[in-house]
C-alpha cells in the first residue's frame, strides 16, 4: 500500500483539534467497549480542547474525568484492556510521562509478552509535546524517543489534521498499545479532513512533498517546516523529497530507503533533543540499508542538549526551523 | 471496622484446607528444586501466608479477577492454577502458562481471572483499578481482588489507586498481606503506622483488619468486602496480618540476618494450615485420615506436574520475539 | 487536633498584610500583563489564597526552605522575592530569577531557600522531604515548607513523599491549599474525602485543618506544625480551605464554565485581605489610611518593577546551553 | 588525557561487587557531605552486595535504608542535594526507573537549568542493569538509552571493577547528577583495583584492546564479549580493537573517531534494546563525523526488539554475545 492509495479527502476542512475528537467520537458510536478517561477530558474538553464535546454525546460512564494520577490512568487503561474494553486514555502534556512510565514500559507494553502472548491490549496513550508555546522546560518536551526504545508499545505522530484522524482511528482500531502523540503546535493546523471515518495504515510513511535533490525525513511540527524549506530552496534549484514516517516506530525504512535511492542525500529532523533521539534510528538505518546510495553522510538536526528554555528568544533558537533545514541542505549539497 | 461474623461452613473449611496444602506442597517443591539450581531465576515463595490466598478466594469465581505479585504462586493456585503449566512455567518451558517467557514472577493465566504475579512492586494495583472499572463498565457483578504487601503500600501507585477506586466506587478489594516486611527491611523502618488499614480513612473506603494466619478470620472479613463490592458498595482495603516463613526469595537467601530466629519462631508455631487441621479435626469436620489424605493426594498430583515440566522442550528460539504484538506490523505498513 | 491556639501578634498582623497586599497586586498586574499578550506562556494567578503564603511564611527565617507549584509566585513573595527579578523572569528576561529560562511555573530563588516553584504536579513534595533530610543531617533546626494543591494530594509522589517523611520524623511541614478544584475537576470529583487532612492519619502524622481564607487561623497553624517541625517533632499535614478566585490559568481563562458563579461570589465575599483589614482597623492596629498607605507604596514598587523588566534585555542566544552543568565535559574527557 | 595515564594498578584484585561499596566508603571518608540511601542499602547491603559493609562503618544516620518508593528516593536525593549535601542513592534494578522517572527527568536534571543555574546538584544514582540472570522481563532491562536522552544528566557505566571503583568516585565528586550503571552480571568479575582512591575521569573512552581491521564500541557487558570475540578472530586473521565509551553521555567520539580513522569500520555493540537504542547516536555520530573514513556501514547489535524472555534459552538468544559479535565482524570484513 502507498500513499497515493489512502482515500480522498471531502473537501471539508478541519482543524487538527476537531480532528482528534471526531475520530474518537466515530470510534466510540462504532464500539462499545471504547471508552475516554483522563485528567479534564470530559467537562473541560481537555486543556487542549482535544475532546470537546465527546461527554455530551457519551455521557459521563464513557468520558471521565480522572484524579491527577498518572499512574492509575495508564493502569486504568490496562487493565480494563486486559478483561476486554479498548480504552483511550490521554496523559495530557508528554512530558509527564515520566509519572507514568512504570506502567506503560513496565505493564502495558509487556503484558502480553510476560504472559505468552494471551493478553490484548488495545489501548491508545493520547499525550501532546512540542516547544514553542513559551512553557518552559516541564511543558515542551518531544519525549518519543523513550516511548519508541520500548517493545509492546507502538508510537504515531501525525503532522496535520487528515493523518491526525486517520492515525488516531488506527490507533483505536489496533489491538495493540499504541502512544499517539499530538503536537501542541499544530493544533490549529487546518486540512482538508473526509466526514467519514478512515484510517491512515499504522507502520506507513508518507512523501509529503516529491523531490530530487535531498530526502527530509521529519515527523511532527518538523515535516511543516521542512515543507516551508524546501519551498524556500526550490527557488535556488534545491529539490527537497519530505517523507514524514507518521508512525515512529515501526518505522517505515522501505518507503524512506526508496527516497533516497532517488536522492542519495537524507536529513533527518526532530523537534527533539537530538542526543539519543528518535532521529539517531532513523539516521543509522538508513546508513546501514541505504549506504551505497549515500553520496554523503546522513545529515541530522534537533534540539541542542539542554532543556526547552521559557524566554521567547531563546525558544525559537532551541527548535529547529524551516531556515535550520535549508542552511543543512544546502550544506549536504555541498552549496 | 468491627471483626466480621460472616463464618465459613464446613464445606467452606475444606476448601480452603485444599487451597492451603496445595500451596504450601507446591511451593515445599519449588523451593527445593531452586535451591538445588534445577529452576532458574529467584523464587519469592508463599509459605506462611496460605491462609489470606485461600480465606480470599473461596469467595471468587473463575470470572472474578485477582492481580498478584513476586510472590504470586499461592494466589494462582488457590485460584485455580494448573500445577503441571505452573511447575512449567518455572523450569522456563514452553508447555508452562506463558510459554516460558514469564517465569515464577510472571505467572498468570488470564482464562482464570488471573493479570498477572507482577515483578514490580505494586505495580498491579492499578491494573486491579482497569478491571474493576470494565467490570463495572460492562455492567456484570464481578469482582477484582488486587493482592500487595506492606511494603507495596509506601510506593505511589498503591495511592494512586486507592483514591481512584474510591472515587468512582469500583468492585475491587485490595489486599495488603502485611509480612513485616518489604524485603529485608521491616515494617516499622519503612512506615510509621502500625496498620496498613488506617490508610483507608485517606481515601474514603473501609479498612479492615483480619488475622492473616487464621482462614476463618480471612474469610470472614474479605467476605463482607467482597460481598459489599459485588453489590456495588465500593472498595474496600483488608489489611491481613501474616508472616512469610522462609527468605524474600528462596528458602534461606544469602544468610544475612534481618530477622529474629525466636521472631521466625514464633510465627511459625501459628502454622495455618495447622491451626486449621486442629479445628477440622476437633469440630469433626475432616478425619485425621482424610486430612492426611488431602496431602497424599497433593503431593502425587506434585510429583506429577513436575515430572511433566521436566519433561517439556524448551521453548523454540523462533519463539523468542513472538507475543510482543497482537498485530505486528511489517516495515512499510503491511501486516 | 483541635483548632491552635497561638495568635498573631499586631506587628505579625501587620506583616502578614503587607505580604498579602504585595501578593495581590503583583498577581493582579500580572494578569493584566498575561491577559494583554505582554507577558508569554501560562500563568497561574494566586489571587484569593494569599492568607495561606502569608500565615506560613511570616514563621519562616530565609534559611528556611518552601517548596511550591506552577501556583508560585505567592509562595515567593512572601519569603521575600523581589518584584523586579520576578517580573523580568514572568518576561523572560535576561535579568529574570532564572536568567529567562524559567518563567512564571519554575520562578525561584535558592539564596531565598526557594526550591522552586514547579510546573509538575506534586513534583516538589519529594524534593521538600530531601530538604528537610539535609536540614537534619546537617543538624540545624531549618524547616522545609511544601505547598500542594488539593489535585496534588492525588498523585504518588505526595504520598511516597509523605511517608518517607514521617518514617524519618523529618522536619518538613506539607502544607495543603485546598482550594476546591484540580483545573477544572471539583474536589468531589476527584477525591471521595472531603479533609485531606485525613490523609494524615495514615502516614502517622499530625493533620490539620485551617480556614486558608483567615490569616491568623492559617498563622496559629502553620506556628504550631512549624514549632513542632524545628522541634525535632517531626511532619504534619496542614491542610488550609482555600479558594482561586481567577481561573486556574490567567484570569478569564478559556470561559468553559466549570464552577457557579454563585460559588465564586460566595468566596470573593470572603477576600482575606479585605476581612483582615477589617481588623487590623476594628482592632487599632492600623488606620484606614495606614493600609491605603501599604497599597500604595507596593503598587508604586509595583511599577517600577514592571518597567524594569520590561526595559530589561533578552537574553543572549548563547546563553541557550549554559546552565545545564555545573562541570561540563568536553568530547574525550577535558573539562 | 588519555587512557595511559590513568593511575596505575595496585595489583590487589578485587571483584566488581566490592570495588563499588569501597569506592562509596572513600568519598564517604572524605566529604561528610556524602550519605546513601535506597531499598536495602543499609541492613542488607543491596541485594546486589554493592553497598555491603557501609552501614557498619558510617551508622545509619548517612546510611539508610528506604521504604519501597522510587519517586521519594529521587526526591530526597534532589533535595538534599539542593541544599548542599553529595548525595548517593539506590534505584536497585534499572527496571525500576520508570517509577521515579519523572523525578528524574523533570526535577533532578532540569532544575539547575530552570533555575537560571544556581542550583548545584552533586547525586549519584546507583542502579543495576543488565538480563542473563533469568529475572525476566522487568528485572533485565538496559534502559541507559532514556537517560542518555535527558540534558542535566551524565551517565556512566562501567565493564570492569577498575572502572567501576573510579568511575564511581568520579560520579560522586562530579557536581551534576551522574546515573551509575551498573551491570549484574559483572558483579562477579575481577579486576587489578588500587587501594587507593582514584578516579577514572568522566567523559574518557578506554581502548580496551587495540586492533587495526574493525573498531568495536561496546559498553558495560558487551565489553567481555567484544574481547572474547577479538581473541577468536585473531586467530582467522581479523583484528578488533574494542573502545569502551564508560561514559555513554557525553560520548568521547573522539577517541572512537581516530579508532575508526584506523580500522576504517565501526560495530557498535549494545545490550539493550536495538531499535532506539544508545547504539544508534554513536552509529550516527561515526557516519556523521567519520563518513570519508569509513569503508563500510557502521554496524550495530543489540537485543531484538522484545522484553527480555525469562526461560535461559531463549534469554541467551535474547543478548547479543562474543558469537554474534564474530559474525557481524566477519560480515563487516566481507569475509
Ligand atoms: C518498584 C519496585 N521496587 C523495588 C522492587 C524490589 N522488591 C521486590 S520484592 C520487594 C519487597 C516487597 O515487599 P512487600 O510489598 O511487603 O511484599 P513481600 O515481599 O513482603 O510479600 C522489593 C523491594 C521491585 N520489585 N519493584
Ligand atoms: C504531573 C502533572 N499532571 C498534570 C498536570 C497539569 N496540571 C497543572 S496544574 C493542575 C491542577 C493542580 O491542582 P491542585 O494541585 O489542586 O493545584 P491548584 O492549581 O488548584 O493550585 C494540573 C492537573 C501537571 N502540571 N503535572
Ligand atoms: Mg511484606
Ligand atoms: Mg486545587
Amino acid at each position: 500500500m502507498t500513499a497515493t492509495d489512502l482515500p480522498v479527502t471531502a473537501g471539508r476542512k478541519l482543524p487538527f483539534v476537531q480532528a482528534v475528537p471526531e475520530a474518537i467520537a466515530q470510534c466510540m458510536r462504532d464500539d462499545a467497549d471504547v471508552f475516554l478517561a483522563g485528567e479534564d477530558v470530559a467537562v473541560y474538553g481537555s486543556v487542549f480542547g482535544t475532546t470537546r464535546g465527546l461527554l455530551d454525546e457519551f455521557g459521563p460512564s464513557r468520558v471521565l474525568d480522572t484524579p491527577i494520577s498518572e499512574i492509575a490512568i495508564i493502569g486504568l487503561a490496562t487493565g480494563a484492556a486486559a478483561v476486554g474494553l479498548r480504552p483511550v486514555v490521554d496523559l495530557m502534556f508528554m512530558d509527564f510521562i515520566g509519572c507514568a512510565m512504570d506502567q506503560l514500559m513496565n505493564q502495558l507494553a509487556k503484558m502480553k509478552y510476560m504472559f505468552g502472548g494471551k493478553a490484548r491490549l488495545p489501548v491508545t496513550v493520547m499525550t501532546a509535546a512540542g516547544a514553542g508555546t513559551n512553557l518552559a522546560a516541564q511543558h515542551s518536551q518531544s519525549l518519543e524517543a523513550m516511548v519508541c526504545h520500548i517493545p509492546g508499545l507502538k508510537v504515531v505522530m501525525p503532522s496535520n489534521a487528515y493523518d491526525a484522524k486517520g492515525l488516531l482511528t488506527a490507533s483505536i482500531r489496533d489491538d495493540d498499545p499504541v502512544i499517539f502523540i499530538v503536537n501542541k503546535f499544530l493544533l490549529g493546523a487546518t486540512s482538508d479532513v473526509p466526514v467519514e471515518p478512515y484510517e491512515v495504515p499504522l507502520g506507513l510513511a508518507a512523501v509529503v512533498r516529491p523531490g530530487t535533490d535531498v530526502t527530509v525525513v521529519a515527523h511532527g511540527r518538523m515535516v511543516g517546516e521542512a515543507l516551508a524549506a524546501a519551498e524556500a530552496l526550490a527557488s535556488d534549484g534545491i529539490s527537497l523529497e519530505v517523507v514524514d514516517p507518521r508512525t515512529l516506530q515501526p518505522f517505515d525504512l522501505p518507503t524512506v530507503l526508496a527516497s533516497v535511492a532517488k536522492t542519495h542525500r537524507a536529513l533527518v529532523v526532530q523537534e527533539s533533543v537530538r542526543y539519543a533521539g528518535i532521529g539517531a534510528e532513523y539516521a543509522a538505518q538508513i546508513a546501514e540499508e541505504g549506504f551505497d546510495e549515500l553520496d554523503a553522510p546522513v545529515a541530522r538536526l534537533g534540539a541542542p542538549f539542554s532543556p526547552v528554555p521559557f524566554s521567547p528568544v531563546l525558544e525559537q533558537a532551541y527548535v529547529p526551523d524551516a531556515a535550520r533545514i535549508a542552511a543543512e541542505a544546502r550544506v549536504l549539497m555541498g552549496t | 471496622m468491627p471483626p466480621s461474623e460472616l463464618a465459613p461452613t464446613p464445606a467452606q473449611l475444606v476448601d480452603m484446607h485444599r487451597r492451603m496444602a496445595r500451596i504450601r506442597h507446591f511451593e515445599e517443591e519449588a523451593g527445593k528444586l531452586v535451591e538445588g539450581g534445577k529452576i532458574p531465576g529467584a523464587l519469592h515463595l508463599y509459605v506462611g501466608e496460605e491462609a489470606v490466598a485461600a480465606g480470599v478466594m473461596v469467595h471468587l469465581d473463575v470470572d472474578d479477577q485477582i492481580t498478584s505479585t513476586h510472590r504470586g504462586h499461592g494466589h494462582v493456585i488457590a485460584k485455580g492454577g494448573d500445577f503441571k503449566l505452573m511447575y512449567a512455567e518455572l523450569f522456563g518451558k514452553a508447555t508452562g502458562y506463558c510459554r516460558g517467557k514469564g517465569g515464577s514472577m510472571h505467572i498468570s493465566d488470564l482464562d482464570l481471572g488471573i493479570l498477572g504475579a507482577n515483578g514490580i512492586v505494586a505495580g498491579s494495583v492499578p491494573i486491579a483499578v482497569g478491571a474493576a472499572f470494565a467490570n463495572r463498565y460492562r455492567d456484570t457483578d464481578r469482582v477484582t481482588v488486587c493482592f500487595f504487601g506492606d511494603g507495596a503500600s509506601n510506593e505511589g501507585a498503591f495511592h494512586e489507586a486507592a483514591n481512584m477506586a474510591a472515587l468512582y466506587q469500583l468492585p475491587v478489594v485490595f489486599v495488603c498481606e502485611n509480612n513485616l516486611y518489604g524485603e529485608f527491611t521491616s515494617q516499622p523502618r519503612h512506615q510509621r503506622v502500625t496498620d496498613i488499614a488506617d490508610r483507608a480513612v485517606g481515601y474514603g473506603m473501609p479498612g479492615v483488619i483480619a488475622d492473616g494466619m487464621d482462614a476463618s478470620a480471612v474469610f470472614g472479613a474479605a467476605g463482607e468486602c467482597i460481598a459489599r463490592a459485588r453489590a456495588g458498595g465500593g472498595p474496600s482495603l483488608l489489611e491481613c496480618k501474616t508472616y512469610r516463613f522462609y527468605d524474600h526469595v528462596g528458602v534461606t537467601g544469602m544468610r544475612i540476618p534481618y530477622r529474629d530466629e525466636a521472631e521466625v519462631d514464633e510465627w511459625k508455631g501459628r502454622d495455618p494450615i495447622a491451626a486449621l487441621e486442629l479445628r477440622l479435626v476437633e469440630e469433626d469436620v475432616l478425619t485425621a485420615d482424610a486430612v492426611a489424605a488431602v496431602h497424599q493426594s497433593v503431593v502425587a498430583e506434585i510429583a506429577d506436574a513436575i515430572a511433566f515440566a521436566e519433561a517439556s522442550p524448551d521453548p523454540d528460539i523462533s519463539s523468542l520475539t513472538e507475543d510482543v504484538y497482537s498485530n505486528p506490523i511489517e516495515p512499510g505498513g503491511v501486516r
